[in-house]
This record gives C-alpha cells, structure tokens and sequence, in this order.
C-alpha cells in the first residue's frame, strides 16, 4: 500500500497524471509529435545501453539463455489466454480477437521503463540482461496472433505478404534500437558508460516525466474511443494484465530471476505493446481495426498497470520470494 | 499563357506502405515525378487516426503524381491492386500544366 | 479504369479550430471520411502566418473530404455558417474515384 | 449553394526558394491570399528527395494559390519566369468558391 | 549600469542576439518549430516545478494567498493603462486596442524566465512561489480585453462562444503546465528535485540560450512588420513596459515581497504575452489583427525588457528597498 | 591500429554503424527530421561556444591570425585538385565535376566533431580556435566551384542572382551559428562556460551518439543511389579525403599548429560539406545533380573519414611530429 501511494507520488506517475488530466478537460496542452517519438528512441536507447553496460559487468553471460528462452516463450503463449479471454468476454470479430492478443503477447517498452524506474526509486536491483528480454518479447506474439486469426480461414498469406510481415517482425525499429543500444553497452561497458552518462543515466527521470505527460494526454484521447468499448472489452483489458503478471511471477521465480527481474518479469507480461505491434498488425491483418487494440493497450491496460499493477507485481513478487 | 490537360492522381496511403507505392512509381518509365506530403490525420473504414506520440503505425501520408490520361490510368489501377485490402484511397482529377514536357 | 464522379472539399482552418470542423463532418453520416494536412504559413484577410516557435495560436490545416455532390453543398454550407467571422476557406472541386462505395 | 469559379495554382518549390515566390505572390495586389503545405520529398527531373536529416538544402513546399482566371494566368507565366532552371512545377486547375469577394 | 552591461554579456541574452542578427541579415538560420516549441514547455515545466519544490521547503505556505490576488489583480487592471494609452497615442481600432491591452495586461514566460536567470546569475534569491504568480496573471486580463471590445457594442457573445472562450482561457496549454509542474513539484519536495535535478536545473541555462535564439529569429521576422506600424504604436510597446513595470513594484513592495520577489512582479507586469492570449484572442476576437499584437509584443515589448528592462526594473527595486 | 579499433569501438562511431545497419536492412527505426536537426545545431552551437570559452582562456588571440588564413586557402584550393581527380577518373559532366568539387573543398563538421571527440578520448589537446577555421573552411570553396562551372562558358551570372549567392555564402545558417556561438564563448568565458557545462560540454557524447545514428541511416540511404554512380566515382570518393588530407597535414605543420590541431586540420581538409554547399549549389548550380555531389558526400567519404580517416591521420600526424 505504501509503496503504492510512493509510486502515485512520484514525478513521472504525476507526469502522466497530470497529462491525463489535461487530455479530460480538453486543453490545447500538446507535445510536438516529432519530439515526443524522439524522446521514445531516447528511452529505449537507455535501456539497452544500461542494460547491455551492466551485463558487461557480470561474471557470466551464458546466464543470460534460459530467461531469454522463457521470455521468448511468454510472448508466445501469452496470446492464447488473451485470446480465449476475449472470445469469452466480448463479440470481438475473430480477426479483431486474434490483433488484440497479439498486442498482449507483446510488451509495452514504457511500462517496463516506468517499472525500472520504480525499481531504482526503492533501491532494488535486477539484472542487467532485462533490456534483452524487452526486446525478445516484442515479436513473438506477433506470429501466434496471426496463427489465431487464420485458424479460421483455409486460405493462407501470399509469399509476398508473407516475406513484408518477416522483415516487419525482425527490422521493427524498436527492437532493432533496443538489441543495438543493448550491443554497444555490452561492446563498451564501463568506459562507453562514463562518455555517455551525463545523457542516457542523469537525464533519463526527466524524460521519462516529458513522455509519460505526453502519454497522459495519448490515453485521455483514447478514452472517447472506449466509451464505444463495451464493458466486456474493459474488462478484458483489466483482467488480463493480471493473468500475464501472474505467468510472468511464476516463470521469473522459476528460471531463478532476482525479485526486482521477477517484478519487471511479470510487469513485461502484463503490459501491452503499442508500437511494435500496431505497425505489424497494419501489415498483416489490415482489416482488424486499429483503434480498438490501441484503445485496449494504452487506454486501459498502461494505465492500470502504471498506476496500480507495478506496486502489485512487486508485492507479489516479495511474497513469492518469501 | 498555353497550357496542357494532364491527370492528377493524388494516394492516401499509410506510411509504412508508401515505399511500395513509390517504388511502382519509379518503375513506370513514363511517370516524371511524384511528391509527397505528410497528413496529421484522417479518417476512413479503419477508424479515426490522430497524431499519435506513442507510434508511427497509423501515420498516413498523401502522394502526389501528374502524368498524361492514359499512364494515369494504368497507375490508379497498379495502385489500387497493391493496396488490396489495405488502408488508402485514390483521387484522379483535372490539371493543367505549361511545360508538357515535363510530365 | 472505370470511375465514379465526386466531389472534393478542401478547408483552410486554424488548428484550434480544426475539432469543431472534425466533429461537424463525424456527425454527418453521409461523410465517409475526412484526411487532416499541415500547413507551413499562410496569407489571407487576417493577415500572414509564418512557422512561429513563440505560439502555436496562428497555424492552420487543410481537410480534405472526398464526397457525393449533395453532401458536399450541405458539407461546405455549414462549415461556412461554423466559421462565421473566423479565418478560413472552402474550396469545392471536381475529382473521381474508383471504389464509389467508399465514398 | 451557390458557388463561383476561380483558378487554382499549386507550386511545387524548394523551401529556400519559396520566400522569393511569395514576395511575388504579395507584390500583386490582385492575389487575396496564399497557404504554403510542407513536403516530405518528391522525385523529378533534379532527382529524387527523401527527408534528410543532415541538410535542408532539398526541401521543397507546395503554395497554393486561389485567384481568378486572369490573375491565374499572370502568376503562372510569373512564376515559371522565376524559377527558370530552378527546380518546380507549377499546376493549374479549377475550383469553387462560396465567398467570390475573398479570392 | 554595471548590471546592465553584464545582462547583455550573458549567455542567454548574447544567445538572443545573434538570433536577431542571423534574422536581420535573412540567415537561413532556422530552429525547427517542433523543438522550440518543446523548448518551451521544458522552461515552463522547470519554472513550475522548482517554484513548487521550493514552496514546499518553506514554513508557511499561507503566505502565498495575498501575492497571488495582487498578481490576479495586476493582469484584470493593466489592460486599462494599456488600453487608454493605445487610444491616445495610436490610430488602432477599439477591437484592436483591446486586444493589445490584453497581451499586456498577461504575462511573457520567457521574459519571466530570463529575470530568475539574471537574478540567479547575481545571487538575487526570490520568493518560490512566483511561478504561482505566473500562472494567475496570464488569463484574467482576457477578461478586460473583452469588456473593454464590446464596451461599444450592444451585441453581446452567443452562448456557444463564451463557452469556448471560459474553456480556451482555463484549458490553455501554458497554464495547465504551469499549475500542474508546481503542483508537482510541491507535493514530490525536495525527493522529486533529486530526481529530476540533471533535467530541469542543470539543463536550464542551456535550453533558456537555444530558445533565446529562436526568439531572436522571429522578433527579427517581427521586424518588417511595424515598418508599417506607425510611431505611435512603437511608443505605446516602449511606454507601457514601463508603466507595468512601475504599477507592479508598487504592488510587489506593498504586499510584501523580497527584493527579487518585487523585480520579478514588475517584470511580469512590464511584460506582454505572446502565447496564451493570442490564442484567446484568435476565438474571442477574430476580426482583431493578429499580427498586430505579435508584433509589438514580441517585436517591440519583448526585446526592450529582455535587454534594458530588467536590469532596470531590479535597480528600481534596489532603490524601493533603501 | 590500436587506435583504429578503439575508434571503431567508440560509442559514437558503434551508433553510426547501428543506424548503417538499420537502414541497409530497411528497418522503419527513423529519427524525426525535425529532432535530427536541432541536434545539428546543438553540435554546431557547443563547438563553437568551447572554441570561443578556450581562446578566450588562451594569452595570445593573434596567433590565430595565420592558420585561419591557410584554412581560407585550403578550401580555396582543393577544389582543383578534386576537379582534376574528377575529369579524370569519372565521366560527370563539368557542371557536376564543379559542383563535387565545391563540396570536397569545404567542411564536414559532423566529422569534425567525431575527431575532436576522438582526440579528447584519447586525451590529445588542439587548439581552440579550431572551430573558428571551420566556419572560414565552409564558404570559399563555393567561389571556386563556380568558377570551375563557368571556366567553360562565356555567359556569366546575371546580377540577381549574384546578390542571392553572395547572400547564401555568407548568411549561411551553419557559418552564423558557428561564428556566433564561437564569440560568445570569446565574450562569455569561463563564467559562460559555468553555466552552460552541463548542456553543451556533459551532454555533448550522447548527442553525438544520436545524430550518429541518424546519419548512419542516412548513409544507408545513399547506399542504393551510388549502386548506379561507377567505380571512378567510388575510386574519387576515397582519393580525394586523402589527397586532402595529406595537404591539410603539410599546411598544419606549416603553419605551427599542435598535433592535434594539425590531425584536425588535415580531418577537415578530407572531409566534404553536406549542408553549406548542397544549398548553395542549388541556387548557383540548379542544373547540377544535387543526389550525386550528396551521395559521394555523404555516402562514401563520411563513413571512410569516420570509420578509418580519423584515426589514419592522427597517425600521419603523428610521424610528422616524429
Ligand atoms: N471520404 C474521404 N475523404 C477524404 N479522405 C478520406 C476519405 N476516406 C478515407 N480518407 C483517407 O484515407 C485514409 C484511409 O482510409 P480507409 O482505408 O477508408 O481507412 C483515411 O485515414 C483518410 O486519411
Ligand atoms: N486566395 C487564397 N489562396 C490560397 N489560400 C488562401 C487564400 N486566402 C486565404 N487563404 C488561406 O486561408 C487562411 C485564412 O484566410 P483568411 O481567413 O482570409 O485570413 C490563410 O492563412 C491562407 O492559408
Ligand atoms: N510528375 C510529377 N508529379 C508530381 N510531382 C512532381 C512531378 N514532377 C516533379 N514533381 C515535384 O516537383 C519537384 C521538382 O521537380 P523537378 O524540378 O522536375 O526536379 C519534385 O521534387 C517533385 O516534388
Ligand atoms: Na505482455
Ligand atoms: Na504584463
Ligand atoms: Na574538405
């Protein structure tokens, strides 16, 4: 509880808070596109940087294979309960059904950086190869959402199709910065971390403060897009978070995370993408319709999980690990 | 000052899918040019899209293309085929121009 | 190529602006779509608007809406009432698609 | 509604070159007014223009330009005169208007 | 004198004009509009956020109240100055007139900023919440520009319009910003300066210089317009800094303001703005001439407090204070 | 060869080849033009500001007398070498040969400042008015290019067009901001220097790193556009750094510089503009192929300086230093 009211109060939650709040009340409060996904590049880059710096420092990096495996895996089963979630709850057309489970495969990079940061604020460690499960995380659940919408259909992708949605999935921008940031920092470790420092360590809490205002003002849009929603969508999009946090608790503990690895473990499961995906899901599935998953991940499930699900997979985590 | 009847075809297309049509573009011999400008939005069968912080998948832009009738023609449809059931309309219109060479 | 005449709508409106047009064509059932342009500057009655770090309070846009002859007069007559004394254009031209029922 | 015939132009110009397009454009006291929409590249006889973070040297605009047929015509030979061998191109088409004394 | 000198040999105001050079020669010198503009609200958030950390830190917060209605009287009042000294000295419409007292009866943010550099840079502490004061004085002189343009007419605003118009005045972007970065900063302390430290003060002076320069470029734009604007309207951008300079170190000194404090109230006073009330004005006004008032704001205002006024309005303060 | 690698492994040069990277497998990964812009400037701004902090710093200011005049000559001068090198190996056009050559006269400061970051890694000092030969290196160049385009035919500019480059040679953009923030720093010092540190000396490697990035995705670009350009020209992209460079080293020796100072020299002398002079030419030179003089620019001596230039001519430099 208290560490859930230290996370409402702290500068970027407020951030976003207060973007919300100027998104409710329909001011002209706006940040310019072009900087906002500047400031997105910025976050990423850290992470993997950070991240690959501190796996540099390590003994050994051969511990770094089974949580990749099992990350990987996460993102490749989590669209099946979505799924069936959905089928269950909403009369989200099949198509839709399988777009949006992919979306929750998936992971959300600014959830995970909001966790991070959340981490740090209460000084508990995690390891530094989480960056590169973000971004193994990204993509799975791409091909078993599509599985999911054909498995309907006789007819399958052409081989043009087919070859476009590959290099989607592996040349993704984000994932591409995400594994490259991640390179450098392990290729330059201590040395690459003292020139770049004063950039992607010092100013990284202001940043994320700048986007996650940004965010607020994104989801208040959104939520005009879900009045239409449904209670059944909402729901979903509450409920499943919570079934992705509890795999992902389960899985971390297993294959021997530390509690802050576990935490971010199941927050990355919980959380939705809404950059690598979307893009994809135009490409592969152009009749699903867009706004709805968008509205799903960044109007419901990122502010849950902003809000209430970081502090929660943590506790939960402390508890699983006595 | 003497002008000359052309075509112009003007494709709303999604972003990430524009490369595909500049590229058919660019293997028609007979098409000059194109220009592109960039939307902060629309809307259409697959909703409303706005600018977006957080992504660039729904980022649409407009190409511009002026050409005779006949390679208009042949354009719209070659367009249209690549859109499929994509995202993207396609206008054609009246334009004149001075320098008929030119396109 | 068969195609189907419609009509092309193109409005010059400050940003600030640009919702309350947005929302007068969402409401419209017959306007199947509407796409959103940015605007560098411009000059007209109320004088210059260059690009302006200091305010957003002078830019524009330009929408576009592809519609039925009809609809456009109905269109382009309330978005004048709308605008009233504020700055802005409408501009009415002929255009033609070739998917008529998207439009 | 009743509407009015008018002319419209749209240059296709490099950014650092428009400036001198649109002192033309307000030196002649019969054109009301002009908007200026940025591009994000194009493809013609100087080759091809891609957003470049590194340089601004090959952006290019469209200005567009609602006048009478006449004025029209003075501004397209004008224009065409300036740019010469510069990169551009210069459209011409038709367009309606609602309130004739603003154009 | 001596302050004078080192105010213009500083970096922000050296920054500044070189951007007025570059412009006067017509340098294609140009900051793309999608930064300034994030460079703004950067300087906003900062100004807010400090402002609210350090009226944490202080004892009695209930020291804000009578400032706060001094300042909220200050920008309703000073559109009356304005207004006559337009109408005696210049040939503007009633409509214009009161679109111009408007500007000048809020305030510039940026011109506030450069004051707390110029005072930071001498050691001149002032009082926290002065980025309150900011955020009160920007609106409520829309509300005398408008009475002061209809006083001559019957016809009163449609319901319809006046709602927009309460909305655009208590939405604005700017104040929104403002408000909420000190909220922020007041309810996250000195923990939340910790963490945002390397952004929002660190940073300061380097993005004050990059926004300066911008601002140079577009006062030189500015400048080809009030070639045609007449004698007496650039009197009036030149008098009337003055006079608000002089009405608000009364009211600073007499509600009980430190020296900076009372420099700070008369800068803001002396200052006009060119964000919030242009945009006001564009929906309540719209027959006004927009680049009027831009013009001698940011041509004319801007400029003189900038590089003579403030400096003078802190000698005027010493001498207030014995 | 040690140093080779070590540059090669650098964070900056890692980021270039990341976004080579990205953009040759046609990932979207894409920095917004208008963020990759200002980033330029920021460059721009915070070498010349050192320079100026530096020579300010220094006891005898008329010592740069003499090398910014070789600086002048050098890029008076090497065009005609590179216009010899072109006639020869290729088969462009005289219009275009003139306007290549424009480009490799003048300066790449994006490779500038790569080397002063690899100097200072390095622990190499240099002057501080290297800057200021930077700015005198962009223009003059131009001169020649045009001569060299018109040594073929009778008819000269007409006078309009004449005022419009002399214009653009010398309101240049980056030669404004470079001079003026080069006297800035000059007039502001160590006390400019204290308040601007933390964002245009801490914040300098990251910023670097990201524009990197862009331009290693830039460079990709241009990749397909020299598929159609022939071995001579590739052949002239690689000749001309050197022959450059060999003549900047002999001119920086000559002229008393440090080795680092002479290392930068001879960077500057091998490297060819991609802002001052495509503008320029687009106005003198409409009808030269402006995706050709960028395409070998930017294309192929940028990565060569960048990856393999650098370090090379440190060494040179170096052994001339015995
Ligand atoms: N009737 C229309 N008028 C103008 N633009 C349209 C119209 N319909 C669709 N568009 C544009 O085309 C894009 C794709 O449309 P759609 O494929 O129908 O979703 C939309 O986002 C709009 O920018
Ligand atoms: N004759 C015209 N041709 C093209 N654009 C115009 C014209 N008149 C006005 N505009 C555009 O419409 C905006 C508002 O015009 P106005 O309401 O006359 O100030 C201007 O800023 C221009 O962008
Ligand atoms: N046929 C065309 N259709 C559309 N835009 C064109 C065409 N030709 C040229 N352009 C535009 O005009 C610019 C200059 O053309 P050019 O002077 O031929 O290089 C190009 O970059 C395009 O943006
Ligand atoms: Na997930
Ligand atoms: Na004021
Ligand atoms: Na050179």
């Amino acid at each position: 509880m208290d560490a859930a009211l230290a996370n409402l109060l702290s500068p970027p939650v407020l951030c976003f808070l207060l973007g919300l709040l100027a998104g409710v009340v329909r001011s002209d409060l706006e940040i310019p596109e072009a900087v906002a996904r500047a400031l997105a590049l910025y976050l990423i880059f850290s992470i993997g940087f950070k991240g690959g710096v501190e796996l540099a420092g390590t003994s050994d990096p051969r511990a770094l294979l089974p949580p990749l495996l099992v990350a990987a895996g996460l993102s490749l089963l989590l669209p099946l309960p979505a799924f069936g979630l959905l089928r269950l709850l909403t009369r989200a057309s099949r198509i839709d059904a399988a777009a949006i489970a992919a979306h929750y495969g998936s992971v959300s990079i600014v959830t995970y950086v909001a966790a991070t940061s959340f981490l740090q604020a209460r000084g508990i460690r995690f390891e530094g190869f989480m960056a590169a499960l973000v971004a193994v995380m990204e993509t799975p659940a791409i091909l078993t959402g599509l599985l999911l919408a054909r498995s309907g259909k006789s007819g399958a992708m052409d081989a043009r199709r087919r070859r476009e949605l590959l290099h989607e999935i592996l040349a993704n921008g984000s994932v591409v910065l995400l594994l490259g940031s991640f390179a450098i920092g392990l290729l330059t470790g201590a040395e690459g971390m003292r020139r770049l420092e004063p950039v992607v360590a010092s100013g990284f809490q202001g940043v994320l403060c700048f986007f996650l205002l940004d965010m607020g003002l994104l989801v208040a849009r959104r939520f005009t897009g879900f009045r239409t929603m449904g209670a059944g969508l909402l729901l979903f999009g509450l409920l499943m978070p919570i079934v992705g946090a509890a795999t992902g608790l389960l899985a971390g503990r297993l294959v021997g995370l530390s509690l802050g690895g576990t935490a971010l473990l199941a927050t990355l499961s919980a959380s939705a993408s809404y950059i690598a995906v979307p893009a994809a899901m135009r490409l592969a599935l152009p009749r699903a319709d867009p706004s709805l998953s968008l509205s799903l991940a960044l109007g419901v499930t990122f502010p849950f999980n902003l809000l209430l699900g970081i502090p929660l997979y943590l506790a939960a985590a402390g508890w699983l690990f006595g | 000052m003497q002008t000359h009847r052309r075509k112009r075809l003007e494709i709303v297309v999604e972003k990430k899918r524009a490369a595909a049509v500049l590229d058919l573009l660019d293997r028609d011999p007979e098409v000059t040019g194109w220009t592109m400008l960039p939307c902060l939005g629309g809307r259409g069968h697959t909703g409303t899209r706005l600018p977006e912080g957080a992504t660039d998948a729904l980022d649409t832009v407009v190409i511009l293309v002026v050409t005779s009738e006949a390679v208009a023609q042949r354009v719209m449809a070659a367009v249209l085929e690549l859109l499929a059931e994509h995202v993207g309309i396609v206008l054609l219109s009246d334009v004149e121009v001075a320098r008929p060479a030119h396109f």
